[in-house]
């Protein structure tokens, strides 16, 4: 059995609850950093037919495949969408909007054509919005579709955001099984810089199968990699998403959420390595079973530390953290390198 | 190549072994698994595959380990490891990259059932880790590499030993363990013990005195930083684990690990339902269980029924015994002295019978044993088993004897069937008998060594005594065919013991001869035969318990390398015959017939006569 | 005057206590023989009665060591003693001989069967070390000690203790033990450890890494003179001892003590026999028990089905329980996760049997526990047990279990029985039905789980819906009910869940409320019941489970030597009604009621709500 | 149940083999010590109807008891038997001939008075014969029977030997069951001595129930009592005995013959006290399960020290004595005190 072949039985098995199809799967509001400092931010994930790479399978750890919808959604519906989304921004001044659909935004069997058009020209038209992002594999990062969306956003900034995940072609093809490779990457963030757009990439931290170590260690050289192509760096640590194949194996105890001080140790040796470069990390779900974990007694406080050096990009965020559980992840990262595919667990 | 491994000792599928290293290195053995990254060890990790894009760059990195190493280090080739569920046929592509890197010296290697095995010296089972506290998933994996793998290559279980479930994973055949889970369990407050695992908050004291413990007390331990309290539990954890390994060595090498692990397996559920799930994988476990031993075995719960040896000599009395031609039937009580016969109570039996003991046939009924005639009162294990008396016999216990008993009935016709049996005994022979509806006369009056009793056994025997009778020599040559069939397989009994054979020797050392040629020798500590050259010649012809050999003429001991072929049937310390074209000899073998065809290293059988062929 | 002992801690039999002397001793307590001569020490052997030809010499010689050691070390009264199979008369006399001895302060004497027991701290087991392997006597000689002496007494049993035997020791109830037996194995050149002894001889390493261990190896050792070998021989064996001792400490304080004898006594035949005939001493191992305990009970061998803690649940339901009016009986199997009903199987039963299940009495049939009404399935043991699963129950197994559910089935009559089960449940419902020649209605087609077993379960039960049905409410009362009369005996149900009363609170933190007055409330922890003021007062009617208390008023807790009569049916930890005249009470007893009655130290009951009578 | 009827119940289970009663029980040569120093031996054991103390029950180590005749032997059978013993001194030149009855020699419902007088006639007519010893309980030491002894040998010394074992009556009551006191000793004594014969004490060493430490400085202190009314003293080891009270506590373990070290101190330190009193041991059985043993590796020189210094009386014998097993024996010693009624076993 292929890996995919893999996700995509787990898949199969989930069921789905119906939603309406005319609201978001998904809105809320946040703060982000852009270049000018902190900024507002909200983010929107719109329902619809999903990313046709998690439909034939799809990555490990994604559970948001099951965002889509069931139906397929018409036009008016995604518009109905994004108005009920920007309800949320109405006491903003200044902000920026961040765009997911669970695929990819540039995808035109997920959002056609005339639809992003409309988004976007709505969004232009809002001149409390200073930049949008939106998410998107690769393959759809062309020169046209850049040219098409910066046109239309004549006042506002746009970037477009990219889960590459990892530099190495060996870990996202068979531990992600995300579909393409870092080549294609380069190129779309080549085709998005010439053509007006900045680059995000998102990376993952500790994808299935890896050790602790190997898995830090990839999202460095990962950072060395790709910091030519990108302006901003967003590292998602793993978190063991309902219907994913990384929450098949955790069920089974075949796989440990990374740690949080492996986190720390990544922003504090790249943030040194490329001080101008815009790190950041959010550590959804941490201190829980299925997200990225510390001990009890230190997750919230470390995860705080790395919330506010998202923010700040200020390595003394970190200064004062420690907690007895250190020692502990440091015999992790020395020995899970010779477990041979058991993961050590708490 | 199994150059740098070699099988020294075996107690069932455990073992004792030697890694030939740059360091010597004794199996069972507990690897420091930091030592695993260093390349001056003499055990070394070659490193995971997930961070190299290239195969090219894999392969250099190995050969720039070796080099640093030398020919005398074991590397564990280097591999790109998935856990236990995830997608065998993905598992198995990932195994033969691994595979295919090149490398001299020693070499480990990942096992992937399905995947081609090569001939590593050591071979890690792929995230044992996962398997903890699962026993059936642990040991269908482990059965699959024991049947794939060289029976002289070493098993690494890597992150699953701690000191309550070693000499479990030790008895089920794992040579190599790693110290990562004593090592993990000291940096999480845990302390670990034989008898289980305790939070250190749980602990009113230390209950320990290694050399760890001895240094501190609960409460200073309790007051240092985290990092010098792990170092010092890290060291408790690891002494616990070493001293059992030693204990669990020194058990095989006494040939008492099965009694060990009856009790050590209640220390947890998994552990237990491994020890019954290995029980019911009889062949298995027969297969490499030791044809006798000379030391007791000690039957002290449930399980021990269920133990190779004693199912092996119930099915060997089905398979392979053909009972002494009489006419009358006497089941016995057993006793606690073995072998019976030299009881207080079967002395008072057999006196009892006097003159008409020639008339009768004795089976005495045991637990657990089940049944054993009077000829096979000497052989492994009748004559070398302890077990726990209370007087309660359970459920259990009852329907197994009664199994053996009944299917023994049901092969075997006499004309009367006397019982001289009391409380469990009776029971037994009343289900028995009331289920093939046969008759039994019961002769004790309420204590078996009662005077009345014996007297009321004498004169029911006697008054019964009218058909075939055996002399004295003929009983001696039964008991000398009973243990040749039992040994050797049916029919051998007709060929060492043939007519016109003569009967030397007191009870119990008889020797067979024809005419001034001796056959055989009942080796009394075992109750197991011993043959001569005569006695090899003779059995020749049925193949059985024969090894092949090239032509050479063999000294000393034949090694395994020099093995062609050997009769599967073979077990430890089973007598074999040796033949080659050049000679042929007798010996006792070290290891089973299977071991002996697929091992290039060891010795696989001490042999005693050996006569060359002109 | 036990006033310088007392019991702290217990688990069953085994307790956890101290000695209040010159320095405080805990027990269980392993002196150093040689200290017993010592008059500085806070335990001292009076001496031998053999020497002096008067008493006069003996008394004045006991004055010399009373005045040297103190009032607060406690002497063991001069004796002259014999071995086990003196003439009992012969002792009894000397025995009282040296009971004529007068002393104030801490002391120690002789017990022989049969003589007049005073109050001393602690009782020697005459001529202990003669019963090793001699489980049945040694047993009956300590059932006779543990019938005559104060239960708040020590037992010191003399030359007897090993590694190996300790924990068993310890489990029946013996407090004070020497390293005699240790000190000799060292001069003896023999290795003691908790899994046996070995020869130094026959040693390849030392399997241990105690101080005295680290401190040398093997070779070494050898090499030494025989004096020099002995100190560390005799040092490993005394730590091995302790390390043992502590190790049994710690689990008489975690409550886990059976489940390490279990797996300990497989070390020798005579310890299993010891635990199987203590075992066969329902009364005495049962009035020992806790009523729960909020550790797991962990099943793993054939004897775990002998716990008191099983029978006493079985013949609790056989003798306390009543079912709720129903015509239609529901079997069904257990499942790994507890309480049955929060597991995923039961909840796709009770999801099968939608609205049916109000006409329907729901029984689990389980190993090792028999049956469980559902009523009771919080109930320690029922929602607390893990044993080992491996599909396969053995012969003992099936009986016992048959025989829970045939009492039940004989007692119990309904209209209708259906069983959901297969494999060895469906087994024993037919054994059962057979047996008793009744139907049973099976439901299952092949795995209980699957949606057309569940189809059928349903369908078939709907089906014969017609008879009984239970609301709600009344299915709370019945399981509050089910629970007092398991607590407090038969009818207790009915008067603390009386017409009339309403229950309160989610499943199944139930309360039962009279009117505004609460009178019970069910802990989920261990499915009993806690009791108010006002609910001890409806049951004080009954006397069950009464402490009767002088004229005070007691806080906090009530110590032993205030209780001035106690229902014998009381066990640790059941919830107990106080009363006296100035005060009525509920609490949970902390020891039996026997012990509550014959003890003069230690809290006999944790009280937790205390009401003065004006 | 009484010690004594303990002793008796054991006496009746046995069976004891008829033999003939012309024939003595058992007779040997050996050698001694007497005053003038080394001296053949022949000992007789007659068989007598039987030792008075013993038909009651008696001693609990004495095995003496089954050597009796099932019935009664007739004066004439008694002088055949010595007439039979005797021709094993045949080739000595001077000698001294001990007799024991397996009771006593001096009570006439054993050796009828006339037949006492016929064989210490014939003993007193051997010119060989330079002394005589004849066994006896103290109660038969009397003035009167001493007198009619001495007077009939007239030519040969006599000497009076008694089994005193101790001199604390509560182990000779309560452990030994000897049915005699120590003043009934000495008065015997006395009387022997006053009245022309000398005497000889046996010991034993280590009675059922004691430890070996109460046993060795038991014998010490007798030695110290009764020196002064005994000219030789001869301390027997207890050896376990067939049909003996002792054999079968020892069968259920609960008694363990005396160490030889043991005796060797006592050995040393009576020598050492009383230097002019003959003091002898002979270990009989030494070194096998039942008899006095150490270790099996120095058991046999131990006991050949012992049998010398019997001879020589020379400490000298004990000098180079030692064994790896001697500081097992000294554990003993101190353990043994406190074991509260089980021995030591090897």
């Amino acid at each position: 059995m292929s890996l995919n072949k893999a996700v995509l039985d787990i898949r199969n098995r989930q069921r789905v609850k119906p939603s309406p199809i005319d609201v978001p799967a998904a809105t809320w509001t946040g703060k982000d950093v852009i270049e000018s400092g902190e900024i507002d931010t909200i983010t929107i994930i719109f329902k619809t037919s999903g990313c046709w790479w998690g439909k034939a399978g799809g990555c490990t750890m994604c559970g948001y495949v099951y965002d889509s919808a069931q139906d397929v959604p018409s036009d008016d519906d995604l518009m109905a969408q994004l108005e009920k989304a920007m309800r949320k921004a109405s006491d903003f001044d200044r902000f920026m909007v961040k765009i997911f659909t669970s695929g990819s935004f540039l995808d035109t069997k997920e959002i056609p054509i005339e639809v992003r058009h409309r988004i976007l020209e709505e969004l232009d038209g809002d001149e409390r919005i200073v930049k949008v992002l939106a998410e998107t594999r690769p393959e759809f990062v062309t020169e046209e579709n850049v040219k098409d969306c910066v046109s239309v956003l004549k006042n506002t900034d746009f970037e477009v955001a990219m889960g590459l995940e990892t530099s190495s072609d060996v870990i996202r093809k068979q531990s992600i099984n995300k579909g393409f490779t870092f080549q294609s990457f380069v190129d779309a963030a080549i085709a998005a810089r010439e053509n007006g757009a900045t680059v995000k990439s998102y990376l993952m931290l500790k994808p299935l199968f890896l050790s602790e170590k190997e898995a830090l260690e990839d999202i460095v050289q990962t950072v060395r990699d790709a910091a030519e192509y990108t302006d901003t760096f967003s590292i998602n640590l793993c978190n063991v998403q309902r219907g994913t194949y990384v929450e098949y194996l955790w069920d089974r105890k075949q796989y440990r959420p990374p740690w949080l001080w492996s986190i720390v140790d990544i922003l504090q040796r790249t943030k040194k390595e490329f001080p101008d470069m815009i790190i950041t990390s959010d550590p959804v779900g941490a201190g829980s079973k299925r997200g990225p974990h510390n001990c009890r007694e230190c997750s919230h406080a470390v995860a705080d530390a790395i919330r506010l050096f998202s923010l700040t990009q200020d390595l003394s965020c970190f200064e004062h953290l420690s907690c007895g559980c250190k020692d502990l992840w440091e015999q992790v990262l020395e020995l899970e390198d010779h477990t041979f595919g058991s993961p050590i667990l708490d | 190549m199994t150059r740098y491994f070699e099988v020294q000792q075996r107690d069932g599928a455990a073992r004792i072994g030697k890694f030939l290293l740059k360091e010597d290195i004794r199996t069972p053995y507990i690897l420091d698994t930091r030592s695993l990254g260093n390349p001056e060890s003499p055990i070394i990790d070659g490193g995971s595959l997930w961070k190299y894009s290239g195969f090219e760059e894999a392969q250099e990195h190995l050969r720039e380990i070796r080099q640093k190493a030398g020919e005398d280090a074991l590397i564990i080739l280097p591999h790109q490891d998935l856990t236990p569920e995830a997608p065998r046929n993905v598992t198995i592509k990932l195994a033969e990259k691994a595979e295919g890197m090149e490398d001299s010296g020693a070499t480990g290697a990942i096992y992937i059932a399905g995947q081609q095995v090569k001939e590593h010296d050591l071979y890690v089972m792929e995230g044992a880790g996962c398997f903890e506290n699962n026993a059936r998933t642990f040991l269908s994996v482990l059965l699959e590499m024991k049947k794939d793998i060289a029976p002289d290559t070493a098993i690494y279980a890597p992150n699953i030993a701690i000191p309550e479930n070693l000499a479990m994973l030790i008895y089920l055949g794992i040579d190599v363990f790693d110290n990562t889970k004593a090592i993990i369990a000291g940096h999480n407050d845990i302390y670990l013990t034989t008898a289980g695992q305790f939070y250190l908050d749980s602990l009113a004291e230390l209950p320990c005195r290694c050399s760890a413990c001895s240094s501190t007390d609960l409460t200073s331990l309790r007051g240092m930083d985290k990092k010098s309290r792990a170092v010092i539990l890290e060291k408790h954890n690891i002494n616990a684990m070493e001293a059992e390994a030693a204990l669990v060595r020194e058990r095989i090498r006494a040939g008492t690990l099965r009694e060990y692990i009856e009790g050590q397996c209640r220390v947890h559920t998994w552990l237990t339902a491994l020890m019954r799930l290995t029980d019911s994988e009889y062949d298995f476990v027969e297969s490499q269980n030791a044809i006798a031993r000379n030391n007791t075995l000690v039957a002290t719960c449930g399980e021990s029924q269920n133990r190779a040896e004693i199912v092996r000599f119930a099915k060997r009395i089905q398979e392979r015994y053909t009972p002494p031609e009489s006419d009358i039937l006497l089941l016995l009580p057993c006793s606690a002295r073995k072998p019976y016969s030299t009881s207080n109570s079967h002395w008072k039996f057999i006196n009892a019978l006097g003159k008409s003991r020639k008339f009768v046939h004795e089976v005495i009924i045991t637990s657990p044993l089940g049944i054993v005639p009077r000829e096979l009162e000497l052989t492994y294990p009748a004559a070398h088993y302890d077990t726990t008396v209370t007087g309660y016999w359970d459920a259990e216990e009852r329907e197994w004897v009664a199994s053996c008993l009944e299917d023994y009935l049901t092969k075997h016709k006499y004309t009367s069937i006397v019982a001289h049996v009391e409380d469990a005994y009776r029971v037994i022979c009343e289900m028995v008998a009331e289920k093939l509806g046969i008759d039994i006369i019961y002769t004790s009056l309420g204590n078996v060594s009662s005077p009345e009793s014996l007297k009321n056994l004498s004169k029911t025997v006697s008054e019964l005594c009218t058909g075939r009778k055996r002399s004295h020599e003929q009983t001696q040559k039964d008991l000398m065919k009973a243990v040749a069939d039992y040994q050797f397989g049916k029919g051998s009994g007709d060929i060492l013991v043939p007519q016109g054979s003569t009967v030397k020797g007191p009870f119990p050392k008889h020797q067979i001869f024809v005419g001034k040629k001796q056959l055989i020798t009942l080796i009394p500590q075992y109750g197991t035969l011993a043959i001569t050259i005569e006695g090899a010649k003779a059995l020749l012809g049925k193949g059985r318990y024969t090894v092949k050999i090239d032509d050479f003429v063999p000294r000393g001991s034949l090694l395994a390398p020099g093995v062609v072929d050997a009769d599967p049937l073979i077990r430890p310390n089973d007598e074999v015959i040796i033949c080659g074209e050049k000679a042929i000899a007798v010996g006792r073998a070290n290891m089973n017939g299977d071991e002996m065809k697929r091992s290039i290293r060891g010795v696989a059988v001490d042999l005693r006569h050996v006569k060359k062929i002109e």
